[in-house]
């Protein structure tokens, strides 16, 4: 990625001084992904650019996505912010960002091409092996479940693959009796939990994969009246999440650091503009919380409400 | 073993036979719910017989559908409308038969050929044109050509007069006229006596779903015809002496100024006074309709509009209706019913909000409301609560007409009101609207036919062109004096007959 | 005047009964599919499931209601998912934010619905656009809206003492509030329907418009008045909503217009108008719910849920045709 | 013979005239939106963004054409998004897992889109199931089996050589085959519409099935004809889409069925039936693509951007009323 060509080097942007970075999320209305935004946004303020950020309504909508990233590469920015959907829909895109002189910065996961100068992202497959450590040694053995929020997105599968894997691999007394997937909504979550809870009256835990679905778990664990017989573990964070850590509703939860993966993937984009090295990977990393660290202050700066 | 079909609570055909000879006409009478628009049906193929056979020219014959009673050489014009709005005129004509060039339809050649259907029969139609624009008569017209696109040996018209004035009648005849041949037949249905006794050779009655008799209609007087059809001897009435003091002295109730639209009327004034019929005559397109939708807000007009001496603006029907105007419109279908809803729902329409009680509908007095209807207008049903989809044509229309019975407004215009009405409830019809005005309401009559016309009004408004071009009172009016003032913008007939030339 | 009545003796039942009868042997399909899950999985019968599966229909069979009474005129209402979010939002707004007192709230999320409905209406009636544009339009402005206003954050009630108790709560011990207000809203909505001018007006409309308006009702006012109806319905789910998630989740509620409709159509109102019934529209939603809950008590894989569902919608709709058409 | 006509002189224009005006003016609306975007952002006129407007267009547009003729007849297909989905699955299970020749996978697509819609024209014809249902229930069966099939992974075109050439290459340099593909199969479309048994017993069903079956039209073949005209764009949809993203998606789908009818009623088609124009649709599709675009090339925030396509679609279609009212 080098400033060379026709317009694409220039300093454009909507301002016109400052340089312009686009970011393409995966969503936006979810509150992970408006942390991420808020991560982009401080670091655009520290390091004095500008930032777009938008992401499509669900995490299946490839199409959706790579027409936004279209958008995006028409609007001339100096750098793009771009976490793939899918990881190989987008590689004539890429070549098209090179062919612009654009660089492109992966966020949250990567895409199958050489065009990214970096990628900041989460492993989501330890950090669900994480959960799944906890799962285990807070169960011990018997049935346990999952709710899933998205059966076809790398992200969702991962998320479930990941504590898949590890239960099989380190705690084969423990049995994954269901997964079923709610696309994150808790309300839905709540009723697949609910009719998981029912089949399987002998159940001693549930994983949910991100913050609606957890959510909904913690709902259906105290409308069955189970509070406390069950162990509940969640992702992400979010007002509702802690709170029912705090009140003892869920062991705990596998935080990532949104708000970092968004300043590192701005950082990154003003360094490659500025024509600096960058690291190849840059992990965001992920953090266990539960009832006992929730308020320390390395965990609470990672935590969104 | 004659034609028999039966429906959910309803015997309609019972051992019914008919026949038809090479060459004739042959009329169908019998009261509105007689079993007529059933037998057609059956031979169209729209229906089947529960029990029965049908032959024609000594062949058994079954259609299984429509398709296949055209192939039989049977064209039906349906006593309800069986038209696609969306489509032009020609493409309704052609529906099923268009022709094609590697397999894309010519629409040229499709208006070329109506256009030439329309010459051979004198319709004066625009091919092109949508459906949906044309009025009822249009329509009906449309239908006409539809049946006689076919090369049909048996021709069977089920009421295609009711919305036609007489111009287009006498059309109507030359057309049947020609058609008739060694080789083929026709049936001919209607409520119009003078019709029947001028077009067919032979009449058949039906009553209450059973065959009567069958007789020639030279050697057989009108009163014969319906003492046959009701099952007793029956008085037409005459038109009772005007009454005293004459209404046109009485104060007025309505009166319209200078109401003119864009597409049709041109300053358009009368007074309506309490207790008067006033009757509308002109010929299709004349305008009639088009004043009493521009009078209720159902068409955008200028012009002025008093109440009883006060100026109202009536921006939609419910202005109209809350003025004390209803208008009972001449295209039932489409402006008159609710088909899939029942008789009670229909009949309390206009009067819902008077049949509540703290909010709630009361429908026990609908159901006795719709009852009383149904026993005053010899309504034909199996039950108040019968879908009115699954009337007869002209109980449908006694359904409209009881839905403003049982509104009561001070003023009333009724378009084309007897439209499929067999003549003993015509008569019953009459009787009640001249009642109606002897207690003080005041009505409008707007009808093609002008011996209802003359029937019924004190005075009778003639429209030509959309202009008034003359009052008269009734006392004074010929058939004649009436088809002058209709047609007095000259040569601008609407629909000549072949002979007019 | 002429005694002919043969009319009368020829009617073998009275109708009132028959649709009685239409209507109970409506939940034959749902008798059926119960029959066949309590008999494939032991624990479905369980009060606790049963409870389970009323919950799951409560807030998508309110927005069901609703959107009843748009479909009787034969008009269609996509903005009763997002418009339910909006008045979830602002309920929120009302109460955690403003902090206004609880009664105060509801009555706002309610209005909001109202609202959502007036402009609706509006633009239905006034501005003569096809429903399904003014609704769709509605769709994406509501949910617009719930964004901006929520700042894309959820709000919690924590601080709002009782408003969980008004889903979440249980008057009559066993049952959640949920369920109970889901029920008395159907009640209260089947006498709009079939008892009030609102109703009345709006099943004539979508029989016959044109007659309708000829026959002298305001049928612009009316329609209006019908889309009011309907919003509030919204905004009764938007409040139930929020209360049972004891939170306003404004990026919720996409998604949840075709399931109502769905529910609406199942329980055999006509997409055409004219015709509706709000039993249907009940036993639609529930049906719903029951074929969901089942599949996942039953262990199917997600996937294959997607294919039963669409399946057994089409057998039971098609049952319930061929029962209607024995008795026509 | 008489000539005078009182009925031909009052119709001024001729219909087939009148209409061609209507389709031309329906441009304004999509002219007066350009403007504004072309005036508010230097971006929006190049190539590029326009490229990338009609690209966006295209996916949705071809599903729409095929919506436009299910809507003609009164009807609505809600499995055209993910319909379009199991299509794009099924070419992938040709081409990328089974290595069958290009042209037999792309024809084999087509073919699964034509099975799609024999089935909704098989249930709406002879079950007498409500469009609705029919294909609501089809939408969920191919999501559920898009994702059997696919094993909820995507399948890549990688090693299918010139696959993504099909809507990725550019026959005429600068504009993406895609684009060609939508125009191409758009004038299909309209032949087929105006020119065509199927198209003009599509309109006639719609305008009154009833007279349509009385006028001895096999109304129950043809339909099933219809939705397989319909089913044929589907497919078409699904193996552009496969090309676009050189994969099959089988999570994607869901969504595009409203986007596709509300492309198709914005361009003037009654949801009533009886009254359709393709160009409408074109139009209709590229006004969502271009809204869409262009208030992100403006750079609003997300969640006004939805209001804003809210209001400008009542705006826009308000807008078309009062024109077409003007010359009725
Ligand atoms: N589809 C139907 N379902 C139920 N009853 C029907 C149906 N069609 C006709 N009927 C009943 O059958 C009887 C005969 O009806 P038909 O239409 O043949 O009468 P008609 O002689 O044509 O009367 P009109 O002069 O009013 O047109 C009527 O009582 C009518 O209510
Ligand atoms: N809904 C409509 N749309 C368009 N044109 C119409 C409509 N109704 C009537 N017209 C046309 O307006 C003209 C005036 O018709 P109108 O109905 O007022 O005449 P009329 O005197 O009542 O005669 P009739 O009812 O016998 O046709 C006619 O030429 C008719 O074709
Ligand atoms: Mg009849
Ligand atoms: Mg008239």
């Amino acid at each position: 990625a080098c400033g060379e060509g026709d317009g694409g080097g220039e300093p454009g942007g909507a301002g016109g001084e400052k340089p312009y970075v686009a970011l393409v999320s995966k969503g936006f209305q979810h509150q992970f992904w408006q942390a991420v935004k808020q991560g982009a946004d401080d670091a655009a303020a520290e390091l004095d650019v500008e930032v777009t950020f938008e992401g499509p309504e669900t995490e299946t909508e490839v199409e959706k996505q790579l027409t936004m990233l279209q958008t995006a590469l028409d609007k001339n920015p100096d750098a793009i912010g771009y976490a793939a959907l899918d990881s190989e829909a987008s590689i004539p895109m890429m070549t098209d960002a090179e062919s612009r002189g654009i660089p492109v910065i992966a966020f949250d996961s990567g895409v199958e091409s050489e065009v990214p100068v970096t990628t900041v992202s989460t492993d989501n497959l330890a950090a669900s092996a994480e959960a799944a450590k906890h799962m285990a040694e807070l169960v011990g053995s018997g049935k346990i479940a999952i709710i899933g929020h998205d059966q076809t997105s790398q992200t969702g599968q991962q998320r479930v693959e990941g504590f898949t894997q590890y239960i099989e691999e380190n705690a084969p007394e423990i049995e994954i009796v269901d997964t079923q997937y709610a696309a994150g909504d808790q309300l839905k979550s709540a009723d697949a939990a609910k009719a998981i809870l029912q089949a399987h009256p002998d159940l001693k835990g549930i994983y949910g994969t991100n913050e609606g679905s957890a959510i909904g778990v913690v709902k259906a664990v105290q409308e069955t009246g189970k509070s406390g017989k069950l162990t509940v573990i969640g992702f992400d964070s979010g007002k509702a999440q802690t709170d029912a850590i705090r009140d003892g509703l869920m062991a705990g939860a596998i935080t990532q650091d949104p708000i970092k993966m968004g300043y590192e993937t701005v950082k990154a984009a003003v360094a490659a503009i500025n024509g600096e090295e960058v690291e190849p990977v840059i992990d965001s990393g992920f953090y266990w919380y539960d009832k006992t660290n929730i308020d320390d202050p390395e965990i609470a700066a990672v935590l969104y409400e | 073993m004659g034609i028999s079909k039966s429906f959910p609570g309803v015997r309609a055909l019972d051992d019914v036979h008919i026949d038809l000879r090479h060459g004739e006409v042959l009329a169908l009478v019998g009261e509105n719910g007689a079993g007529k628009s059933t037998l057609m049906k059956l031979l169209a193929g729209i229906y089947q017989p529960d029990a029965g056979t049908m032959e024609l020219e000594g062949a058994p014959m079954s259609p299984a559908g429509p398709r296949q009673a055209n192939e039989l050489g049977i064209s039906v014009i349906h006593q309800e409308f069986h038209l696609m709005p969306d489509l032009t005129v020609a493409q309704n004509i052609f529906i099923g038969r268009e022709p094609r060039r590697a397999s894309l339809i010519r629409d040229d050649e499709l208006e070329r050929r109506a256009g030439l259907l329309f010459e051979r029969l004198g319709i004066p139609l625009d091919p092109r044109q949508p459906v949906s624009h044309l009025s009822v008569a249009g329509q009906q017209m449309v239908e006409i050509a539809k049946a006689l696109s076919f090369d049909a040996r048996v021709l069977i018209m089920d009421e295609p007069t009711a919305a036609l004035t007489e111009t287009e009648v006498a059309t109507l005849f030359r057309i049947v006229r020609d058609f008739v041949s060694p080789r083929t037949g026709v049936i001919y249905v209607s409520h119009r006596m003078e019709e029947v006794k001028e077009i067919s050779d032979r009449i058949t009655v039906l009553r209450d779903g059973h065959y009567v008799d069958t007789m020639p209609t030279a050697e057989t007087a009108t009163r014969q015809v319906i003492a046959a059809m009701v099952g007793r001897q029956l008085e037409v009435g005459v038109r009772p002496d005007p009454a005293a003091p004459d209404p046109a002295e009485r104060e007025v109730v309505l009166s319209v100024r200078g109401l003119t639209t864009r597409k049709l009327l041109k300053d358009v004034s009368f007074d309506l006074h309490r207790g008067e019929i006033l009757g509308f005559a002109g010929l299709m397109g004349a305008g009639r309709t088009e004043v009493a939708r521009a009078i209720i807000g159902a068409d955008r007009s200028t012009g002025v509009v008093e109440v009883k001496g006060k100026r109202v603006a009536v921006r939609n029907p419910a202005d109209a209706v809350r003025n004390g105007i209803g208008y009972l419109s001449e295209d039932r279908k489409r402006y008159g019913l609710l088909l899939d809803q029942d008789v009670v729902r229909n009949v309390m329409l206009s009067s819902l909000p008077g049949m509540t009680r703290a909010g709630f509908v009361r429908d026990l007095d609908g159901r006795r409301v719709a009852r009383q209807m149904v026993d005053q207008l010899a309504i034909r049903t199996p039950s108040v609560t019968q879908t009115t989809k699954n009337l007869s044509g002209g109980n449908q229309q006694k359904v409209v007409l009881a839905k403003w019975l049982v509104r009561d407004c001070d003023v009333l215009i009724v378009d084309e009101p007897t439209r499929g009405i067999d003549v003993g409830a015509k008569d019953e019809i009459y009787g009640l609207l001249t009642s109606l005005a002897a207690q003080g309401k005041s009505i409008i009559v707007i009808s093609s036919e002008l011996p209802e016309v003359l029937r019924l009004a004190d005075r009778i408004v003639v429209m030509c062109e959309g202009r008034i071009t003359g009052t008269l009172a009734n006392a004074d009016a010929t058939q004649h004096d009436i088809m002058e003032l209709a047609t007095r913008f000259g040569a601008d007939h609407l629909i000549t007959t072949g002979d007019a030339e | 005047m002429t005694t002919k009545t043969t009319a009368t003796k020829r009617t073998p039942t009275r109708f009132g009964n028959r649709q009685q009868l239409q209507q109970i042997l409506a939940f034959a399909g749902l008798v059926v599919i119960f029959g066949f899950f309590s008999f494939a999985s032991p624990y479905f019968l369980d009060w606790a499931n049963v409870k389970g599966i009323l919950l799951a229909t409560a807030v998508t069979g309110i927005m069901a209601l609703g959107a009843t009474f748009v479909i009787a005129t034969g008009g269609i209402d996509l903005s009763v998912g997002t418009g339910m979010t909006l008045c979830s939002v602002m309920t929120g707004v009302f109460l955690a934010n403003l902090g206004l007192p609880l009664v105060v709230g509801v009555l706002g999320g309610l209005a909001v619905g109202a609202l959502i409905g007036l402009l609706n209406g509006l633009n239905v009636s006034y501005l003569r656009l096809p429903p399904f544009i003014a609704t769709l339009a509605m769709m994406m402005v509501a949910q617009g809206l719930s964004l901006v206003i929520s700042g894309t954050k959820p709000i919690y009630f924590s601080d709002v003492a009782g408003f969980d108790e008004l889903a979440g709560g249980e008057l009559i011990p066993g049952l959640p509030n949920a369920v109970l207000i889901f029920f008395a809203a159907a009640a209260i909505a089947g006498v709009v329907l079939s008892k009030t001018l609102t109703g009345r007006y709006a099943l004539s409309i979508g029989s016959n418009e044109e007659a309708t308006a000829i026959s002298g009702v305001d049928v612009r006012r009316w329609k209006v008045v019908i889309y009011v109806v309907a919003g509030l319905f919204t905004g009764l789910a938007g409040v139930v909503m929020a209360s049972r998630l004891n939170s306003a989740q404004p990026g919720l509620g996409l998604g949840y217009e075709l399931e109502a409709i769905a529910a609406v159509v199942i329980g055999g109102t006509s997409l055409r108008g004219g015709k509706a019934t709000i039993l249907g529209t009940v036993i639609g939603a529930l049906i719903m719910a029951t074929l969901t809950n089942g599949l996942r008590i039953m262990s199917i894989p997600q996937e294959w849920q997607k294919v039963a569902v669409g399946i057994v919608i089409v057998l039971a709709v098609y049952a319930d045709i061929l029962r209607r058409g024995k008795e026509a």
